[in-house]
């Protein structure tokens, strides 16, 4: 088995009504970074999962560093060198950052006691080595940490003593370009150190830039292993896809002068009178980055977090939003980032988690009927692609970018006046993300008004009419389509020129 | 502020109780005292809590029905070690030589025996043992050896009386009427050749629950000779006129006996005599022509 | 196009979900209980048929009215409760509320003489308690347990103190008394239907409906799966509180009511003590998950009939105490672990199935 | 730069927590205790000076040691019960056990009269019934409310099963009666520690010293707050389980243990009127959350202690019991609320402190 320090040959994997992998067979050698990609539910993070010990596979070997590791629990998984960083962290909320960290595996001294002071020194270590170090407190709650420190503590897990094999899922899609970019040294860095890397990612451009090799699914069905240098951005996306995809969007422009949103001098805990209008059939874009108050800003003008100052105008009346509910009553829709913990109720079904925000508007009397729901939903269940094996499924089942999509399914059915979607594309497969922004274009086109929170400069850049930067929680000027380049974006958000 | 006696009941929230309570409180009021009731509601381990809790509120007298007779030795040496009176109130309780606890009431034994007694007496008056096809239902609340005394004594009486032993069907409830109504229907129901019952249980709400389940059975009043115990059930549809199975039934005035145990606590305290070994309180068996000379009823 | 083939997955269906083998009235029996709920049909018909080769009387006419009129009390609180359990809440002051309907019921009988008003006031209080765990749980921010544990004991305190010296009331009104064994269409040979068991099966009936097919009921299904993500989707949390813990408190109150003409006295504590238990116990042996966003109606009275039937059954036979009490412990574990077997082997069957190419 | 100094901003200390003002003694005082059990301390300081407002007897020495010795049985069990509820399970069965232990305890004790041995089987007994619980769990996938309702059950039988006739057994055995109600330290003006509850003080050490600072404890934390995470992490759930629910079970068992010792009797009832109740309320309160993953052994005996202080202040004022049952609603209530609010306005400062520009 030459050098390969992992080895999968021939790896089947079913759940009830799908296959999720068949025959599958790589590779992974000392120094080597292997992408792995595919569209949403081609079956990438069930086989890390079955390497990591979390399912078991129905059929063929793994070998890690030559020796059989087929049917290994977790432990013995962690204990021969496979380590996984999940797509979702896996957060234990009540005790510490660096007990998050050890789970498992804490230091001992005598008598079963935990070895705070090492578990403290190596974190300490860690964070150093990696470059995070002022990043995580390592003594805050698991509950208080932010999306990226969370993940964070999810690959510290995963770099600890012992360590042969780690295999990222998605592990950009809540990081910023600048901490994708830390990400990516760290990777280099594990490279250099001798590890084997799996990479998972629907960013290509990121998989061109950083892996030496590709392996492509689709459908649980291995259809390509490249070198790098040996192919393109195309190659794979044909492969991935069956067929060849537009490079980037292109929207028509469309100019109302309806406003539909308009905030002024609005105040909050985060912000600092901020003001914007945006027009019916407009799309404005906001960057900036990790904690520059975008998120807070959307969940501010939805209700859930407390306006402490401004007006809200929704077509022209004002609006006192106080709650969710006040706000999809003014005809807003939001579709937050984090879909686990706030998109979905894991679960229900695909069918109820898609139409939750439309009851109202179909019941009678306060009566509901299934296949009204199903009338309502699934033409946006089928548009965006999304793959289940029944409209019944629990939404927990979904992979990851299945269940983004279930998310935006709800929202598109709702039809709001004003939609707000955060990190609309986040863990969603290149060729959903092209049905994505179409969707949102012809809902532009319909005179929706949407405000687009993004980290993906090139969405930013190809769907917005207009973009606002965000930074410390005040916005900038906006910047028109013409003018909108990534240079003038990061300025601002670096706070190194005004915009 | 020194005067002061306190009652412990089993069962506090049980309407003999909370008249033997009442009658507690008057005599110690009375008598210049002041009393407290704490009920521990059939928690051996709380009613050992309580003892102490009174003590230590500077108890000088202690009333207690335990939730259990074999606690006796405990509850007693706790009085004895802080040097404060101790009666038993209702179940009759040992201390650690094996000698009784002053008693005050009736013992479980006596009770079921005069019920038994009166069920047999009415089971030959009914001419029912000549030929009718009878069944006896002893509604048991059988975790609680209290009441089994009871339930027992009761059938030897009505054996005694003639009534065969086959005759006899147990029934399980935990005390309340619901669940003996629960549990009747379903006795009734597999033993489908019986027209005659007799009743009798624990405590009224045990007779209580028997007798609906066999007017929903279709049993007439005449069919059923229902004796209670306690009355306070029984009294109610013979107040209203209504024709029932209950024809019979042991009143205990737990206000008596709370009044007794108060009186025989503070006048042992005041005096320094020692506590009488047995106190009996009256028990009558009642009946619809005589209930109202002996007995409130609401 | 390739991406078409794909969405053909998708079943429009929404509708019952597969019994994974069996045709006809074996599949029509499993759709119309719920796949979820057969494990709880099989084991009835086991039990049932261990009862019936031991006694000849079970299936007679008037013991099932028997089962069925001893389900009410319970039954009624555990439509109840399995609102607030899918709603990732839970309401341990049932029997307390029930108790004070109880006492609310004879008073206003035996004062006013009026029967409605006593099933009006009784719900009414039922009502009233229900908000005020609504309240203690939404406003002063009290976990659910702790809530319902207090006014657990706080309800049954006021019971105590709303019946005059405590004491159990007194009710003799007929009509009153119809409500607890009364039955409808009685004949010769049928015993007739219990009319408490009509008003469980009505209710239960209404509530299904409910809890499946409207507004208000899928949001309790979503506020126990997720409340942030259903807040976010416009489903007012406090005001569902509100609404959920009052149904419970009145069905609670219903019950208080039907305990209290059975007996044929408002009753301060006994016969609604320990309902909290069995209502829970029936809610979970009905499928419902701890965290909440599951459970049916169809689960939980199925349940509340296998434990009325195992108690029917066991004093049929004159069973003692000590090992009915050990026989439902059994019957527990046995009607769950049967279900999750089921699961089990459900799961791989479908795999399988999927392994082989569909 | 910006997002460097964000991410320190809102972060909350696992560690010993701070309390948001203050300085020296209080703030020693607070840590000690932890911030989120002061609430409870406040409760406490309220009611006991309510409570001497009314008698002088509250703080007599021998009334304290009373209220110590009050504690032992709830206590141990709390204890148990804690690191169940922090695994994310629960124990509803505990009671039963204490009530099969009591049996077995005073049968070994009478007919073998060896008080060790009855110790030791009491707490073994407890051990089994513990294991049993796990194993229903763990292998037949039984969820942990309907499994240990099941056993509350099915122990319940086994105990009444196990004493001869189901009656409670008398024993008189000095020695084991110096368990329930012995005393150490005895001097003319001191009553004297009560045994009993040295043995819980004894015993909640070790629990706090297991749950805070050893793997074992700190895995229950884990597997309670995430048990995806833990399982990933390689943390063994099912025998972590069988270790929690044979703890609870001995503990459970030695609570039993003490029943018998203190009421000279050997009880198969024991805790038939709610000691589950009693231990769940007291962790809750306590500050545990439904969900598992967090609670502390400090907050259920703070809680405890709570309860025990309350039924002996009414107690010694002679509060009626349907009074004292309402009081105990309220208490309940309004210790929770207290910690509530003190949570709200403590994050309200930290986030406006954040807001300021950190
Ligand atoms: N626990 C499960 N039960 C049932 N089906 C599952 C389960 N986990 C995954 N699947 C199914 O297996 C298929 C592969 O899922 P997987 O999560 O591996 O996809 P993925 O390639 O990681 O997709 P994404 O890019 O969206 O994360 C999907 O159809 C998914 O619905
Ligand atoms: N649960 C939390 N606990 C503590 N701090 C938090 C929490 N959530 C967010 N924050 C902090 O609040 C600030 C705003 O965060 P957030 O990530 O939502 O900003 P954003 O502009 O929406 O960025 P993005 O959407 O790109 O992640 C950051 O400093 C973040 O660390
Ligand atoms: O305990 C009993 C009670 O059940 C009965 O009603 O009255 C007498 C008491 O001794
Ligand atoms: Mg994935
Ligand atoms: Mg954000």
């Amino acid at each position: 088995m030459s050098s390969a320090i992992l080895d999968v040959q021939g790896v089947g994997k079913s759940f009830p009504g799908v296959k999720a992998l068949s025959d599958v067979n790589m590779k992974v050698h000392p120094g080597e970074v292997v992408a792995f990609v595919g569209e949403n539910g081609a079956g990438k993070s069930t086989l890390l999962k079955i390497l990591c010990g979390d399912y078991t596979l129905d059929e063929g070997t793994v070998y890690l560093d030559g020796a059989e590791v087929s049917h290994a629990s977790p432990l013995e998984a962690r204990d021969a060198g496979f380590r996984l960083v999940r797509q979702e962290p896996e957060i234990v909320p009540h005790i510490s950052a660096a007990e998050n960290i050890f789970i498992g595996e804490y230091p001992r001294l005598p008598g079963g006691r935990v070895d705070h002071a090492e578990m403290r020194r190596i974190t300490t270590d860690l964070l150093e080595r990696y470059g995070f170090a002022g990043v995580l407190d390592i003594d805050a709650l698991g509950r208080t940490l932010s999306p990226a420190q969370q993940h964070i503590v999810e690959i510290l897990r995963a770099l600890k003593e012992g360590v042969k094999v780690v295999a990222f899922d998605e592990p950009t899609s809540s990081l910023t370009t600048k901490e994708a970019d830390r990400l990516f040294a760290l990777i280099r860095k594990l490279r250099e150190e001798g590890l084997g890397i799996i990479y998972v990612s629907h960013r290509l451009h990121e998989v061109m830039a950083i892996s030496d090799r590709v392996v492509v699914l689709k459908d649980g069905v291995p259809t390509g292993n490249l070198m790098i240098k040996d192919t393109d951005e195309e190659e794979i996306v044909r492969l991935m896809v069956g067929r060849e995809l537009a490079h980037g969007y292109k929207r028509d422009e469309v100019t109302t002068d309806e406003v539909v949103l308009e905030v002024e001098n609005l105040r909050s805990r985060w912000h600092d009178g901020i003001s914007f209008q945006i027009r019916a059939g407009e799309i404005v874009g906001f960057a900036g980055l990790v904690g520059a108050g975008r998120t807070e800003l959307a969940k501010v003008l939805f209700g859930e977090f407390e306006k402490e100052g401004g007006t809200v105008k929704i077509c022209g009346d004002v609006k006192d939003i106080r709650s969710p509910a006040d706000a999809i009553a003014a005809n807003i829709g939001f579709a937050p980032e984090n879909r686990k913990a706030e998109g979905l109720i894991l679960v229900r079904s695909v069918i109820e988690n898609a139409s939750m925000a439309v009851y109202s508007a179909l019941a009678r009397f306060g009566i509901l009927r299934t296949q009204q729901m199903v009338d309502k939903v699934s033409p946006f269940v089928r548009q965006l692609e999304i793959k289940t094996p029944s409209m019944e499924q629990e939404v927990g089942k979904l992979s990851g970018g299945n269940q983004q999509k279930v998310v935006l399914a709800r929202w598109l059915a709702a039809a709001p006046r004003l939609l707000i979607l955060d990190e609309p594309t986040r863990a969603v497969d290149v060729g959903a993300k092209a049905e994505i922004y179409r969707l949102i274009d012809d809902l532009a086109k319909q005179g929706m008004a949407i405000m687009m929170i993004s980290s993906e400069m090139p969405e930013l850049l190809s769907m917005s009419d207009r973009i606002i930067v965000m930074r410390d929680g005040v916005i900038s000027d906006p910047i028109e389509k013409k003018d909108a380049t990534e240079e003038a974006i990061v300025n601002f958000a670096l706070g190194t020129k005004a915009a | 502020e020194d005067k002061e006696i306190v009652a412990i009941y089993k069962s506090g929230t049980q309407q003999y109780f909370i008249d033997q309570g009442d009658g507690f409180k008057a005599a110690a009021e009375e008598l210049g005292y002041t009393a407290k009731i704490i009920n521990v509601e059939l928690d051996a381990n709380l009613a050992i809590s309580a003892v102490s809790d009174a003590i230590a509120s500077g108890a000088k007298g202690i009333g207690i029905t335990a939730p259990d007779q074999a606690m006796g030795p405990a509850v007693s040496r706790a009085a004895a070690e802080a040097g404060v009176l101790m009666v038993a109130t209702d179940d009759p309780i040992m201390q650690e030589d094996g000698n009784p606890v002053p008693f005050v009431g009736f013992d479980g034994k006596a009770m079921g025996t005069e019920v038994g007694k009166r069920a047999g007496e009415l089971l030959v008056e009914s001419g029912w043992l000549d030929g009718a096809k009878y069944g006896v239902l002893s509604v048991e609340v059988q975790t609680l050896s209290v009441c089994n005394d009871r339930t027992n004594a009761a059938q030897e009486q009505v054996i005694a009386a003639g009534a065969s032993a086959d005759s006899i069907v147990h029934v399980s409830y935990d005390g309340t009427a619901d669940t003996s109504l629960a549990a009747t229907g379903p006795v009734l129901t597999s033993n489908p050749g019986i027209d005659k019952w007799v009743v009798f249980a624990c405590n009224d709400e045990g007779v209580l629950g028997a007798n609906n389940a066999l007017k929903n059975a279709g049993y007439g009043p005449d069919d059923v000779i229902a004796v209670g115990l306690g009355a306070y059930e029984a009294c109610r549809p013979w107040k209203a006129g209504i024709p029932s199975g209950f024809k019979a039934a042991l009143y205990l005035s737990g206000t008596d006996v709370g009044d007794a145990a108060a009186r025989t606590l503070i006048n042992s305290i005041e005096t320094g005599e020692p506590l009488p070994l047995k106190t009996v309180a009256n028990t009558t068996i009642v009946d619809p022509s005589n209930y109202a000379d002996v007995m409130p009823c609401d | 196009m390739p991406t078409e083939d794909k969405t053909v997955s998708i079943t429009e269906q929404a509708a019952p979900q597969m019994a994974p083998e069996g045709p006809g009235l074996f599949k029509r029996i499993t759709n119309a209980v719920g796949a979820e709920n057969l494990s709880l049909v099989i084991a009835l018909i086991i039990m049932v048929a261990l009862i019936t080769t031991q006694t000849e009387f079970f299936f007679s006419p008037r013991n099932l009215m028997n089962i069925g009129q001893n389900m009410a009390v319970v039954g009624l609180i555990a439509v109840g409760m399995t609102l607030v359990i899918v709603s990732a809440g839970l309401d341990i002051s049932v029997g307390s509320i029930a108790g004070c309907a109880s006492v609310v019921c004879a008073l206003t009988v035996t004062q006013m003489g009026t029967v409605i008003g006593g099933v009006a006031f009784g719900m009414g209080i039922g009502v009233v308690l229900g908000l005020i765990n609504a309240t203690i749980i939404s406003i002063l921010r009290v976990n659910p347990v702790v809530a319902t544990l207090a006014t657990f004991s706080a309800f049954r305190g006021v019971a105590f103190l709303i019946a005059p010296g405590g004491r159990p009331i007194g009710v003799l009104d007929q009509n009153l008394a119809w409500l607890g064994s009364g039955r409808l269409f009685q004949t010769e040979t049928f015993p007739g239907l219990p009319v408490a068991f009509i008003i469980l099966i009505i209710v239960a009936c209404v509530a299904h409906f409910v809890m499946s097919s409207t507004v208000f009921g899928r949001s309790i299904y979503s506020m126990g799966g997720n409340p942030v993500a259903a807040r976010l989707a416009g489903i007012n949390l406090t005001r569902m509180r509100y609404a959920i813990y009052a149904i419970s408190g009145a069905l609670s109150g219903l019950a208080g009511v039907i305990v209290t003409a059975r007996t044929s006295s408002g009753q301060p504590a006994s016969g609604t003590q320990g309902l909290e238990l069995e209502a829970i116990t029936a809610v979970f042996l009905g499928g419902a998950l701890m965290a909440g966003g599951k459970g049916t109606i169809v689960g939980s009275m199925l349940a509340v009939l296998l434990l009325a039937t195992l108690s029917n059954g066991m004093n049929l036979l004159g069973i003692a105490t000590f090992y009915q009490l050990v026989a439902k412990g059994l019957l527990l574990v046995l009607a769950v672990a049967i279900g999750q077997w089921r699961l089990a082997r459900a799961e791989k069957q479908q795999s399988k199935l999927a392994a082989a190419g569909k």
